[in-house]
């Protein structure tokens, strides 16, 4: 299909400001009369806080207040309170936040302020907690248990609550010794198929152990935040990566009306799925804002990001995979314990569902725990629970492939997911896969089979390794609302709610507004990042989301535009709405092209003709976010708005498929990425120049993850080694190949209107793929 | 920006922190009655994106500090305030170097330039923004400004960098989004000898 | 002025770290004092004796082992001093091996001294009774074998060498040595107590150590000295000092 | 706990003789702090684990820059900036091994201002100590580091005493190799110290990494022809190549003739507090080709004798594998 937009470079709004220093991130953002609040950390890593003394802190002419846990709702277990009390778990984790004239100030007024703690046992290796007679993380018990329950108030947390499970020292030997834990309970688990009975029909069976890390997400760009109060409405410069989704939790957290809320972001600086809703510490910087009638800006430093910025959840897990004579993978077995640190929900099922559908597995079973440990929060981190599998299945899955016999890359391409793909333990459906096309494509690219036959020692000391992985997430949803207004002037405005996360699709998205309205892009303004701007709702931007829904609802709202056009057209030619055409920013007679008007020209009798041409009226379906929106925007021109009802079923999957070759250095264990080929199974591919960034920046997650950024905790004392940036070793320019080499797939999802899905999440943990060949110590 | 408005904030932050000075002096003469004399002015002439601003900085304030919370140069930012992240990348004489760990008084004599400096006076854009906007290198932003700024000091030195000089020089700088390959072709375009 | 030395300790909390070394120098500054102002009074003051002569019969005081014991715990506890110190004022070496080896060199002998007295040598000459206590003030009463300064100096000594000993061997069970690995430290509190303990032990055994010294230097003191080189004293000087009744010598 | 970010309030100064240094660094003694480039002080500062009254900025001390020859050698100004070290002519011809060094230190940023002082100076970079935890280096009764759970796979395989830090150093180990001489002056006048002797243990001086003290200024770094245009190898092994500390890094100078090992001195770094010279290494490959040969022949010569903790045997064959490549002269 020939697109005018779609699948074409276009330069973001946005990318002018970054290079030239005018894009304001939250902490840029100044207020008459602003003071700074920092935050006071915990010291140990269990217990409560038994008494505050902050009078020497006060005492100090410029320090105006403090705000404590005291100053919020109570937050019980597991939700991840914004200021702790009675349940600390974690060295770092804020207790009070103070508020001074001067950020120096502030600091000196932490170091004043004397809190009287309490100490528990704690405990930091999941496998430790989950030991009968090992200390629990909080004082109610060690794991996550879901039930039907509401979120505390101002909290995200939903459905869970604090439950023990202890196994034998037996069964927790055996795992640790990388068997399977004969009897041991479980949190989690679904199956499908008749397990024994498909292992009894594969001839190749293997069983491994495997241990995964967490990491610490260190968005560059801290969680600092600002608010200020004016005429009861808070406005707040905040760092999210979604944009109008997180609207009325934040409310609900500052304990307002949605509508007395100004959220204002333009740009993130990073969130890697560590922004995607409003966080606990958002309400410390509104309330504290209102508590001292100034504006506040609360400053998180990089060390405070690494204790409240989120992690990856690691695990350690036991897997059993069976392959038949022919390849094909006949069954699975897996069990994984999450470490789900402090409040976290680990993400072991997702794990599991990433093997379901990148193996196609006849019949599989799950078991999985999310343990709870006095280590910082866990939460969503590029693919969470899908890319450290992918990590860890790499190597099992080359392992089970040379066993049989089986070239690595047709294995994956015998067992990968096609049109009527099944994923996870209810064989729910899949929106649409060309996987093996994407495989075929990727190992062409890379020249696999050339490479293959390459000799494996190239000097006395080095070897070369190929490998290959798979990525995979959910990346896609429905139910949002477009927004869209024609002004008189025939400027159009694509109104958007999608967060500024960097990767540029809150724009992409809106190429499919005017690839539908067949107009120039020229003619088109992004309107985002402040809620006085009148936004619609819009989905999260999260979970490599925003492509696959957005370009739904940009499209509905696209096609709402169009009919008022044509309708307006029609009450002014006469004839129907469907005796209309659109082209070239005129709506008219499909018989006689002289009979129409422009688009502006259709604009300014919208304002004339009110009712739903100028958002007098709107659908009763959209969400009351975009209802003020619109209302706002009554009479200023002709509104398209609508909410994303189109049909959908099934997952949407985002996938990739990577090769990589490196030459390890046997001597010194160090090695070179001198080759990494990607190729994104993501439908339809919008913004080539995005969709490079968003798998590129993939891949060097990765190769972070697989090779240099880990959690290091200290069992004895809970004290974390690698707070800072240098300790947690984010790859470097020189860590990573000189040049990649990535491509979409280009085949268009039928579920998406310009056939598109979202490919942010999928395809890290690549570079694992090179672990069994070159026996590196890179895990 | 109305640069009368510009002037009248600067003026007020000299003001505010010629405050914050006058009490410091207190305790420092309070407490520091035996030190050698000698200790540095706080009144500066910085040079700053080609001009002369008289600012008032206490002695042990990093240059980031100056130019985001007294300059208003917020271009500069700070990702990690440790040397371990390359956001605050600005040139000091042409030379990249790390803002957040550089004292505002070790560049008194020094001709400081940010990311807001790099424009050519009729406003058109430095070569190495304009070809990180065409290969769009930067991806959430936050460490683009110093990206920039290692990428110009990387053409001053050498105008024809070959891709691996280029990853050497711009080394410093991390990119948390990943994006190292587009900053690399934007050098190279940036430098002529990507098209 | 510190007594105590307090820190933080890995969770914040403030425990004990150990005495203030600002005492080493009160305890110098005070026995050098003190043992300053006694030579006065004995130079300008005291009534001058006639010294008896060394010459003539000999008395054996020690016994070669003894002797070899004292001053192999002598050698041993100024070793253990220096080493100890060093670091704290600033002189620069590699002290710490030195330190536990004396350290348990005067361990040993301790323990080889305390069983050799307790079964083969007269215990009760060094224990202290209810008529020691007139002795220093009745010029009558001259004492057994040992004086009461003596059995008052040996008993001092011998709690604070005990003193040193307990903390220092449960400090040293703290560091690597041949024999173990670094433990890890449970409670950095109760460390900090045996390191106060052992400072303090160590404080009152340097003041208790230059006391000893000097009187080993006094000219009429001396040849208490001699016998600790080699074994005897002269008849006249034994009897000048001790009560031959209550002192059965050889 | 909380989390600093800011720098304390303190005076600056900047003199501009090495005189007047000396004396406002005698006069502040321990609260004074002499910056070079300040790559290692910020952080301190900033994170509180150390304080001080004074910065005393010694930058503007044109007597400390530069590089000259001599007539043994070149003196290398104590403020000559690592990139300045990387680009000179002379470095490179003769001393590539020292400009090798100096390339791989940290971030092309820390390298434009950081000098080779600060570079032989710097503070331990052990993650217990720089949290600001009253360790045995900052002057508490205790490691945290060497215990059988503690997190120690940076820390020391060799002489380690109570602290099990190493040294962080990537140039302090190269001017060792060649013989370098601190020159040091502080009120009393000048003393120059052997590099081997600069570098102090923690058996000697737990608190310090080297021989200065309050009041001493490290003015110049001299390095005599012996070594000139040697035989060289320098391989620094770290997790990152970029901004990380060394696992394990050697520095190797060789004095061969016909293909025959004449002389050698083979430094590594990171494994204990000092650089740590492998006399054993030197004595047995003395008289021998330099090949594969006779690196091979060394087997674990270099780590036999070594201590490692709980994380960090890796270190072992890592030192010796760099051992052999430094002594058959390739990677």
């Amino acid at each position: 299909m020939t697109y005018m937009h779609i699948g074409k470079d276009f330069t973001p709004p946005d990318v002018e400001g970054k290079v030239t220093g005018a894009a304001r991130y939250a902490e840029d953002f100044k207020k008459d009369g602003m003071v700074f609040a920092r935050l006071l950390g915990s010291p140990i890593p269990a217990g409560r806080v038994v008494n505050i003394d902050a009078s020497a802190a006060l005492a100090i002419p410029g320090v105006l207040g403090i705000f404590t846990a005291d100053d919020l709702p109570p937050a019980p277990p597991p939700a991840n309170p914004a200021l702790a009390k009675e349940w600390v778990t974690y060295i770092g984790q804020p207790i009070l936040a103070v508020a001074a004239e001067s950020d120096a100030l502030a600091e000196e007024a932490l170091s004043k302020i004397v809190v009287e703690y309490q100490r528990r046992p704690f405990v930091v290796d999941p496998l430790d907690t989950l030991t009968e007679g090992g200390p629990d993380p909080y004082p109610s018990g060690n794991t996550l248990i879901r039930n039907a329950g509401e979120a505390a108030a101002g909290t995200t947390a939903s459905g869970t609550d604090v439950g023990r499970i202890k196994w034998s020292i037996d069964q927790v030997a055996a795992f640790r010794a990388g068997r399977e834990p004969v009897d041991a309970q479980f949190g989690d688990e679904w199956s499908y198929g008749d397990v024994a009975a498909r292992f009894a029909e594969c001839s190749t069976i293997i069983e491994e152990p495997f241990v995964t890390i967490g990491q610490p997400h260190h968005s560059l760009e801290s969680r600092t935040g600002m608010a200020y109060w004016e005429n009861g409405k808070c406005y707040f410069h905040g760092s999210l990566q979604s944009h109008t989704v997180g609207h009325d939790a934040l409310s609900a957290m500052l304990e307002i009306d949605p509508a007395n809320l100004v959220f204002i972001n333009e740009n993130t600086g990073g969130g890697f799925g560590s922004k995607i809703f409003p966080y606990p510490m958002m309400a410390v910087t509104g309330k504290f804002a209102r508590k001292l009638n100034r504006p506040v800006q609360l400053r998180i430093t990089r060390a405070e990001e690494f204790y409240i910025g989120s992690a990856r959840s690691g695990m350690q897990g036991w897997i059993k995979i069976g392959l038949k004579d022919d390849g094909r993978v006949g069954a699975v077995d897996v069990a994984i314990v999450n470490d789900a640190g402090s409040g976290g929900g680990g993400s072991a099922s997702s794990s599991a569902e990433h093997i379901s559908i990148m193996f196609q597995p006849e019949a599989m079973r799950f078991r999985g725990l999310a343990m709870y440990t006095n280590t910082t929060p866990r939460g969503a981190q590029r693919g969470p629970g899908q890319n450290e599998m992918a990590a860890v299945l790499a190597p099992m899955i080359d392992k089970a492939a040379n066993l049989a016999g089986v070239d690595r890359v047709a294995m994956r391409r015998l067992n990968a997911p096609r049109m009527d793909g099944k994923i996870g333990g209810r064989q729910g459906g899949i929106s649409s896969s060309y996987m093996p096309e994407a495989i075929d494509k990727a190992a062409q690219m890379f020249n696999w089979d050339q490479k293959k036959a390459l000799p494996r020692q190239i000097s006395a000391t080095k070897v070369r390794g190929i490998g290959v992985g798979q990525g995979f997430h959910t990346a896609g949803a429905n139910g949002y609302d477009g927004l869209i207004r024609i002004a008189s002037d025939g400027t159009i405005y694509l109104h958007t709610g999608v967060g500024n996360l960097g990767t540029y699709s809150y724009a992409g998205v809106l190429r499919a507004a005017a690839e539908t309205l067949q107009c120039s892009w020229d003619n088109c303004v992004v309107v985002h990042g402040h809620g006085d701007l009148n936004l619609p709702h819009s989905t999260y931007q999260g979970g490599s989301n925003t492509m696959f829904t957005e370009t739904r609802s940009s499209h509905v709202a696209a096609l709402d535009v169009i009919q008022k056009l044509k309708e307006i057209a029609a009450s002014e030619f006469g004839g129907s709405a469907d005796d209309y055409s659109i082209g070239g920013e005129r709506v008219f007679l499909t018989s006689n092209e002289s009979k129409g008007m422009s688009y502006g020209e259709a604009a300014q009798k919208a304002i004339e003709m009110g009712g739903k041409y100028s958002g007098m009226e709107y659908p009763d379906d959209i969400h009351r976010t975009t209802v003020r929106s619109v209302q706002a925007m009554q009479g200023t021109g002709l509104i398209g708005v609508a909410k994303d009802t189109l049909p959908r079923s099934g997952a949407v999957p985002g996938m990739a498929i990577a090769f990589v070759e490196i030459e390890l250095d046997k001597e010194t264990g160090k090695f070179d990425i001198v080759d990494y080929t990607a190729v994104a199974e993501c439908g339809t591919v919008v913004h080539p120049k995005g969709l490079r960034q968003a798998m590129n920046g993939g891949g060097i997650w990765g190769f972070g993850m697989a090779a240099y950024e880990r959690h290091v905790y200290d069992p004895q004392n809970g004290l974390p080694a690698n707070v800072g940036l240098y300790q947690s070793k984010p790859p470097t320019y020189l860590d990573v190949p000189v040049q990649m080499n990535v491509a979409g797939n280009d085949m268009p999802d039928p579920q998406s209107p310009v056939g598109a899905r979202g490919i942010g999440e999928a395809r890290s943990g690549l570079c694992s793929c090179c672990t069994d060949e070159c026996d590196c110590r890179c895990a | 920006m109305n640069p009368k408005l510009t002037r009248r904030r600067f003026i007020k932050g000299v003001i505010a922190s010629g405050a914050a000075a006058a009490s410091s002096t207190l305790w420092y003469s309070a407490s520091g009655a035996d030190r050698p004399a000698g200790a540095v002015e706080r009144l500066l002439s910085l040079n700053v994106n080609g001009q002369v601003r008289r600012v008032d900085v206490a002695p042990q304030e990093t240059l980031a500090h100056t130019l985001r919370y007294k300059l208003g140069l917020t271009g500069t930012k700070l990702g990690c305030n440790r040397g371990e992240c390359g956001a605050c990348t600005v040139l000091a004489d042409d030379v990249n170097i790390y803002a957040c760990s550089t004292l505002t008084h070790e560049v008194k004599d020094r001709a400081v330039v940010t990311v807001e400096g790099l424009r050519a006076a009729d406003g058109t854009l430095h070569p190495v923004q304009a070809a990180f906007i065409e290969e769009l290198s930067p991806a959430c932003g936050f460490c683009t400004a110093g990206q920039v700024m290692s990428a110009v000091a990387l053409l001053k030195a050498n105008p024809k960098p070959t891709r691996e000089e280029a990853r050497q020089a711009m080394s410093g700088n991390v990119c948390r989004c990943g994006a190292y390959d587009h900053y690399l072709n934007g050098v190279m375009r940036a430098s002529g000898q990507l098209s | 002025m510190d007594i105590i030395r307090y820190r933080h300790n890995v969770w914040g909390e403030e425990v004990i770290q150990g005495v203030s070394w600002d005492l080493l120098w009160v305890v110098a500054v005070t026995a050098f004092l003190l043992l300053a102002a006694h030579a006065i009074f004995m130079a300008a003051l005291a009534k001058k004796k006639a010294r008896p002569s060394s010459e003539g019969k000999r008395v054996n005081r020690h016994d070669a082992i003894d002797r070899a014991f004292h001053w192999i715990m002598a050698g041993s506890v100024l070793i253990l001093i220096f080493t100890g110190i060093s670091p704290i004022v600033g002189i620069r070496i590699s002290w710490l091996n030195i330190h536990w080896i004396a350290g348990l060199t005067l361990t040993f002998v301790v323990i080889f001294h305390t069983i050799r007295a307790l079964f083969w040598q007269d215990f009760k000459a060094m224990l202290l009774g209810p008529n020691d206590f007139k002795e220093p003030f009745d010029e009558n009463i001259k004492p057994g074998k040992y004086s009461f300064e003596q059995k008052g100096m040996h008993w001092a000594m011998t709690v604070l060498v005990i003193a040193v000993i307990a903390t220092g061997v449960t400090l040293f069970t703290h560091i690597d040595s041949p024999w173990w690995e670094r433990p890890s430290v449970e409670n950095e509190g109760t460390l900090g107590i045996f390191f106060l303990l052992h400072g303090t032990a160590t404080l009152a055994l340097i003041a208790f150590t230059a006391i000893h010294i000097y009187f080993a230097l006094r000219p009429e003191k001396r040849f208490y000295t001699r016998s600790m080189v080699s074994g005897w004293i002269s008849e006249s000087e034994m009897k000048e000092n001790h009560d031959p009744s209550k002192w059965k010598a050889e | 706990m909380s989390s600093h970010d800011n720098m304390p309030e303190m005076s600056l100064y900047q003199p501009v003789r090495v005189e007047d240094a000396i004396g406002i660094a005698s006069q502040f003694a321990e609260r004074g702090w002499l910056v070079g480039g300040g790559q290692d002080t910020y952080g301190w500062l900033k994170d509180r684990a150390k304080t001080a009254d004074a910065l005393i900025d010694l930058k503007g001390i044109e007597s400390m820059r530069g590089i000259k020859e001599t007539a043994d050698g070149i003196e290398i100004g104590a403020l000559v900036t690592l990139t300045e070290i990387t680009r000179n002519a002379l470095i490179k011809e003769r001393y590539s091994l020292l400009a090798q060094a100096a390339g791989r230190v940290a971030s092309p940023q820390i390298r434009n201002v950081g000098t080779l002082a600060g570079n032989v100076s710097q503070d331990v970079r052990c993650w217990y100590y720089r949290r600001g935890l009253n360790c045995y280096r900052a002057g508490g009764n205790l490691c945290y580091a060497d215990t059988p759970e503690g997190m120690n796979r940076e820390h020391a395989i060799f002489n380690a005493s109570r602290c099990v830090a190493v040294t962080p150093s990537d140039t302090g180990p190269a001017l060792v190799a060649l013989e370098a001489q601190m020159v040091i002056q502080n009120a009393s006048g000048q003393r120059v110290v052997p590099a081997e002797e600069f570098f102090v243990g923690p058996n000697v001086d737990i608190r310090h990494t080297t021989v200065l003290r309050p009041g001493d200024i490290l003015t110049a770094v001299r390095i005599p022809a012996k070594w000139a245009n040697a035989q060289f190898y320098f391989e620094k092994v770290a997790d990152r190549n970029v901004w990380d500390f060394a696992l394990v890094s050697i520095s190797a100078a060789m004095r061969v003739n016909n293909g025959v090992i004449e002389d050698s001195r083979i430094m590594v770094g990171a494994v204990q507090a000092t650089p740590r010279r492998l006399t054993s290494v030197e004595q047995a490959i003395r008289g021998k080709p330099r090949n594969e040969s006779t690196a091979n022949g060394l087997g674990n010569l270099a780590s036999s004798d070594a201590n490692p903790l709980n994380y960090n045997h890796f270190k072992m064959p890592l030192m010796d594998n760099l051992v052999k490549r430094a002594v058959r002269g390739q990677a």
